[in-house]
């Protein structure tokens, strides 16, 4: 009851803030801070750093959670973390590096990157990029509110019932996953509508689909994908709440339930979800590639079809995680083929990179240098995939630590190494500075070291009879030594990412700003100036081919022809109405874990409410005159 | 951009008139796709677990083909006043257009109406939400449905006091059209229930 | 950062690797009890051919790639006062791009045919007298297995003819839970409210290890069974014993324990509430390990009675510290003496 | 669909929409839902056939809906239809697996 009433207090506090409650002259004085800029900002660029900077946050929360299991399992018997606690560290590493680290680290850049790559001012729905970003922060702080109120869950990122139903889960564990996910999943399909509608609808003049550069075509997928991947989530997560909270029974095999219904749920967005947050990081790795190579993308139409094709697929496999389930050997085989098809796609886009550095003037840095080890680490992955994709070798894989250690080929070795190469690469163009290449070295090496002492022992774990998801093992049957070198990697990962943060903050400390153009780019957001003004241009280019900037470039021009006359620019007014949007849904939720029915509908009601304030909102932007841009242009 | 010089005549595609506008309605398309899947979801749910009644009463047992022919009635006539109002929307009939909007709003009100004295009827009969994975289902996905026009009538409602207020113009239009796309979705939605639900059900 | 230190760093970790490998090799080699690897039943040797075959596949696939990336990368590094002819490296080359995609497909032609093949050889139900049909039931956190021709059962420990095929009808009363003995062959889920089938056979005679592989609450980790591999004259002679009546009590400790056992225990451990089942112990002198982790003797017999949550977290099995250490040893002699 | 960014915005002139189609279609969907109510309450095909042919009816109206009640018959709605057609097929493939795969 304790907690309800601080949230109470909170909530009118809240409410008072933005409702004027308060005296005018501290609402004034609140509207100049910074920190209000940033609240009520409908930047893409400004989103797209939040995005960001959460994303890192939770990488560093979730890295930290698996180095206590990687402490755990030291040496057998270890009692460090046993039994629940365990469970709930394997649980929300989970959660936290595929939802609030990996789907955010990647929203960030696709905010910052992809309307100045296709040449817009911003995004499509402003407003509802705010809503996107402030429902995934709340939705993400609410999961993480376990660790202090109750306990965090602990049945798996996967959360497989029935050892997810109240019954075997008892306490709120399951409720914050439940209903922290529904929250930050809303505004995951928001921003996913609002990135294909920008792309589709925001490209400047001769910005054809097959000019825009990789990493939009691959964010274009991807939204796609969220789109269509994120509903059997939303519809997994409601029946579940039902089950826990409203004593339905989906689940419950004795009521008629199905937990193969919840599997089957799962998968159908699981699956795709690995290509949401893979497929960016092949837009990263190819912009990389073909910057570094000072060369156009190889095969660029094979990969916008690979691409596609990929993502396609991506709905059509979701089995062969239930392989052992026991659906017959007429579906296991089904999905075992369709899942081999995506090797196919996958091999093309290696090729291409390989290609692009063919006859190409290779140079290494830190951005680059991650990735050229995505490549090996990326190839070994995606085999391991194949390998798994035949399910009489499945049947010895499935759920030991040869899964463990293939999807962390894939999903570090291509997403969280594309991440890294493209902080490395957009670091200029975010924060106006630049990450230091030696510190960068530092980073690079290490963690690319540690990442393959990690996890390639690992396969080696699985195949001799290791389960994942346990917190001990048994000694004497050839583990210890394997479960050493793979904590002593995992350490090494650690100290990589001290570094980096270290090389994130020397940099805030520094005062050089970057060069508008640091790498000789060849898209356009490095035709921008640097740091990028909040308009991005003052005249819209206009493309005329593939690596637009860089066809400009080679035809001796320093900018880009612009598309319009110098003119009036019209831009979005920041919006409060985001935040108190999601703070609502926030309180809302915590209600309905709390099992506070009154504090629910509260949270709910004024969700509605803040609708009704955005619907009746009738602020439509500001205009930018020609005359400040050109003073701004003069200043710069 | 918004455009303020754009011509308020009849005839001109208003809710497409802006780049405000057209965005709107492609990320209203995106989102009807999204729900398509999300419904498709519950349609799967409700198909797998349609037959463990555990001992309660059964679709055939409980589903009254009046009833649903009533709410079926009612609900493709107001998908076809909500068409009716956006003509008159084009038109820049203001009247028209909200007679038509209320007329809709009204029919959905009386299929709200109708299924939530279903509902009650059923729970009389000891189908519930908590009887069984049959009942769960089954209120989970006409629930979601009803949830939907619940919605739809408050939008449309807001949306038409706002028509009334700032009259039709590019600020307006698209509301109206989106919210109108949003009806016909139900309406299609309700299609398949009432095929896969509610007929499915009577044939066993 | 200089090359100089990445090598150190390297040479520090292959010393560190070779001073461990050379201390006791049963930490670093697998053990014959569960070793994928090493399989000793036909289902494992399917997976492992399989295992084999993709592995196979995989290392071509890799080595081209490989061969590739280092070449360009070495070749086509900036060089200072190097400058190629870049007019004959074209953005795409049609040719190339089909080889690239055809010859992925023919791998994966070759992968899928003896995939398909296998999958359903694995699925295949034995037919015949001379399959033993056993049932198992997944409990939080242990095995029950049925043998319902020869009608008894047992828990965490699973006898199995050697050279036969054994049928496995998995289900589960609580949650999932995953049936896997890596060595015999691959895992089925435990499913409750469905009855999954699985074959498995022994080649060899030994004793190997069984696994949960589906997380299912704070003890996952120590939910392990073992498989006890006989000849068949072994075999029939431990269905004998586990069939025959129960061995009398004859000492008056064991009467005591027996009371003890009756007033509490048989809540559970006779199967009267099915919410609240635990393990049968009719048979309960013949095992070779208590709570499938602890090694079987009186000690950890006893600590397991006194304490079985801190042994295994989670467990529905009650505290049994209200017994004095007399009675604790009555019980503990009841128990061990049930052959 | 390039060049909105820049362009000045010419709104979409409008083709007479006639009320007579609409009323047509509504009319029609009206007819096809009865017929799906007869097929089930009266015994004109065998039982086999009832579901397909309901199935067949329901996604007739639903087209009927989308294009002339939803306006997808206008220029300009490719997207509209392409995103709809893959939201269709996902759910096709999750109701199959789910009722299918039990």
């Amino acid at each position: 009851m304790g907690t309800l009433l601080i949230m109470i207090v909170f909530g009118l506090f809240f409410a008072a803030i933005f409702t004027g409650g308060y005296n005018n002259t501290l609402i004034q004085r609140a509207r100049k801070t910074t920190a209000w800029d940033w609240l009520t900002s409908v930047d893409h660029k400004k989103i797209g750093v939040m995005y960001f900077m959460a994303g890192i946050f939770y990488f560093v929360v979730g890295g930290l959670e698996a180095l206590f299991m990687r402490y755990q399992l030291l040496v057998p018997g270890n009692d460090a973390f046993v039994g629940r606690t365990f469970n709930e560290l394997l649980t929300m590493h989970g959660t936290t590096m595929i939802f609030f680290a990996a789907m955010p680290l990647i929203f960030g850049l696709i905010n910052v990157v992809m309307p100045l790559q296709i040449g817009a001012r911003d995004v499509a729905f402003p407003f509802l990029n705010s809503l996107g970003f402030w429902l995934f922060f709340f939705g993400a702080l609410l999961t993480n509110m376990g660790w202090i109120f109750g306990g965090a869950p602990d049945a798996g990122w996967t959360s497989y019932v029935q050892l997810a139903l109240n019954e075997y889960s008892p306490g709120p564990g399951v409720d914050y996953y439940v209903l922290g996910l529904q929250i930050a999943g809303a505004g995951t399909t928001m921003s996913g509508i609002n990135f294909l509608v920008t792309i589709l609808n925001m490209r400047t003049k001769g910005m054809s689909l097959l000019r825009m550069p990789m990493f939009t075509w691959t964010s274009l997928i991807t939204s796609v994908l969220i789109i269509f991947a994120m509903p059997p989530l939303t519809i997994a997560l409601l029946l579940l709440m039902m089950d826990r909270l409203f004593g339905a029974n989906f689940f419950d095999h004795v009521m008629g339930g199905s937990a193969v219904l919840w599997e089957h749920l799962f998968w159908i967005f699981g699956h795709p979800e690995v290509y949401i947050v893979v497929l960016p990081a092949f837009g990263i790795m190819s912009d990389i590639f073909s910057t570094f190579s000072k060369k156009k993308l190889f095969g660029y139409n094979s990969m916008v079809f690979a691409t596609s094709l990929i993502g396609f697929l991506g709905f059509m496999v979701w089995v062969h995680h239930m392989f052992t389930v026991g659906l017959g050997p007429v579906s296991n085989s089904i999905f075992a083929i369709a899942t081999m098809l995506i090797a196919i796609p996958t091999g093309i886009k290696v090729f291409n990179w390989l290609f692009t550095m063919w006859g190409g003037e290779l140079t290494f840095p830190v951005a680059m240098k991650w990735a050229i080890g995505f490549i090996p680490t990326f190839v070994i992955g995606g085999m391991t995939g194949i390998m798994l994709a035949a399910p009489p070798a499945d049947f010895q894989y499935q759920d030991s630590y040869f899964v463990v250690a293939h999807f962390h080929y894939v999903l570090i070795g291509g997403t969280v190494f594309a991440l890294l190469a493209g902080a490395y690469y957009w670091w200029p163009k975010m924060f106006g500075k630049m990450l230091s290449e030696r510190l960068g070295n530092w980073h690079f090496w290490l963690f690319f070291i540690g990442f393959h002492l990690t996890f390639f022992p690992q396969h080696f774990l699985g195949l001799f009879g290791m389960p994942r998801r346990v917190f001990t093992y048994e000694p004497n049957v050839g583990l210890e030594y394997i479960n050493q070198v793979s904590t002593f990697g995992a350490i090494l990962m650690g100290i990589g990412t001290i570094i980096f943060a270290w090389n994130m903050i020397q940099s805030f400390r520094s005062k050089k700003i970057a060069a508008a153009d640091p790498w000789d780019g060849r898209s356009l957001e490095w035709a921008t100036q640097t740091p990028v003004p909040f308009y991005n241009f003052a005249q819209l280019p206009e493309v005329r081919g593939v690596d637009a900037f860089w066809l400009e470039k080679q035809a001796g021009n320093k900018e880009m022809t612009p598309a319009e006359p110098l003119g009036k620019i019209h831009m979005p007014s920041g919006s409060h109405i985001p935040f108190l949007m999601s703070i609502a849904l926030f309180v809302g939720g915590w209600g309905l874990i709390a099992r506070s029915w009154q504090i629910g509908v509260m949270g709910l009601l004024a969700f509605g409410v803040t609708m009704f304030m955005r619907s009746f909102d009738r602020d439509h932007g500001f205009y930018v005159k020609p005359k400040e841009l050109l003073d701004k242009e003069a200043k710069s | 951009m918004a455009h303020d010089s754009v011509e308020i005549k009849p005839g001109v595609h208003l809710e497409t008139a802006t780049f405000e506008g057209k965005n709107k309605v492609m990320g209203f398309w995106m989102f009807l796709g999204a729900e398509t899947v999300l419904f498709a979801c519950l349609f799967g749910t409700y198909l797998a677990l349609r037959n463990q009644t555990v001992n309660g009463p059964s679709g055939a047992d409980l589903f009254d083909p009046v009833l649903v022919a009533v709410a079926t009635a009612i609900l493709l006539f107001s998908s076809l006043t909500s068409v009716f109002a956006m003509m008159a929307m084009n038109k820049l009939d203001k009247k028209g257009m909200l007679f038509w909007l209320g007329v809709t709003v009204l029919l959905g009100l009386s299929f709200l109406v109708l299924e939530i004295y279903e509902f009650i009827h059923y729970i009389h009969e000891g189908h519930t939400f908590m009887s069984s994975a049959f009942g769960s289902s089954f209120y989970a996905l006409v629930g979601t449905h009803g949830a939907h026009v619940t919605f739809g009538i408050i939008w449309i409602s807001t949306i038409m006091y706002q028509a009334w207020k700032w009259g039709i113009n590019t600020e307006t239009a698209p509301k109206l059209f989106v919210s109108s796309l949003y009806w016909h979705f139900i309406d299609v939605v309700w299609v398949f229930i009432f095929t896969l639900v509610y007929l499915l059900g009577m044939v066993g | 950062m200089s090359r100089k230190g990445l090598w150190r760093i390297l040479a520090v970790l292959a010393l560190a690797m070779l001073v461990l490998a050379g201390c006791d090799s049963s930490k670093i080699l697998p053990s014959d009890a569960l070793n994928v690897l090493d399989p000793k039943g036909t289902a494992g040797e399917k997976s492992l051919d399989l295992i084999y075959f993709s592995i196979a596949i995989m290392l071509v696939v890799f080595a081209i790639v490989m061969a590739i990336f280092i070449y360009v990368l070495v070749k086509f590094r900036k060089r200072e006062g190097v400058t190629l002819d870049r007019s004959k490296y074209k953005d795409h080359n049609t040719v190339l791009e089909i080889i690239w995609t055809v010859l992925p497909i023919a791998a994966l032609v070759a992968l899928a045919i003896p995939t398909v093949k296998y999958t359903f050889d694995l699925a295949e139900v034995p037919k015949g007298d001379d399959v033993l049909v056993v049932e198992v039931v997944g409990h939080q956190y242990w095995w029950e297995f049925k043998y319902p021709k020869q009608g008894f059962k047992t828990a965490q420990e699973l006898h199995i003819p050697v050279g036969k095929k054994v049928h496995f009808k998995i289900t589960g009363t609580d949650v999932l839970h995953a049936f896997w003995v890596p060595a015999l062959g691959g895992k089925m889920d435990v499913i409750p409210g469905r009855v999954n089938e699985l074959t498995l056979d022994a080649k060899k005679a030994g004793l190997y290890h069984g696994k949960c592989a589906e997380l299912c609450g704070a003890s996952h980790a120590l939910m392990d069974f073992k498989v006890v591999a006989e000849e068949q004259a072994d075999f029939d002679k431990w269905l004998a014993k586990m069939s025959a009546p129960p061995a009398p009590v004859v000492t008056a400790k064991e009467k005591q324990g027996e009371e003890i056992f009756n007033s509490s225990c048989i809540k559970c451990h006779a199967g009267m509430d099915p919410k609240r089942q635990g393990p049968d112990l009719t048979k309960f002198g013949n095992r070779q390990s208590i709570a499938g982790v602890l090694k079987y003797d009186e000690k950890n017999l006893k600590a397991w009675l006194k304490d079985p949550k801190s042994i295994k977290p989670g467990t529905k099995m009650e505290k049994f510290d209200f017994l004095n250490d007399q009675e604790l040893d009555a019980l503990t002699q009841y128990l061990m003496n049930r052959k | 669909m390039a060049d909105q960014n820049t362009s000045n915005t010419q709104p979409p002139e409008h083709k007479p929409e006639s009320k007579m189609k609409h009323i047509v279609s509504f009319g029609a969907m009206i007819l096809l839902t009865v017929a799906a109510f007869v097929l089930v309450l009266r015994d004109v095909v065998p039982v086999v056939w009832v579901l397909p042919l309901m199935l067949g009816f329901a996604v007739i109206q639903v087209l009927l809906q989308l294009f002339t009640f939803m306006h997808l018959d206008q220029k300009g709605s490719f997207y509209y239809i392409l995103f709809i057609a893959f939201g269709v097929m996902v759910a096709v493939i999750s109701v199959t697996g789910l009722v299918f795969m039990p």
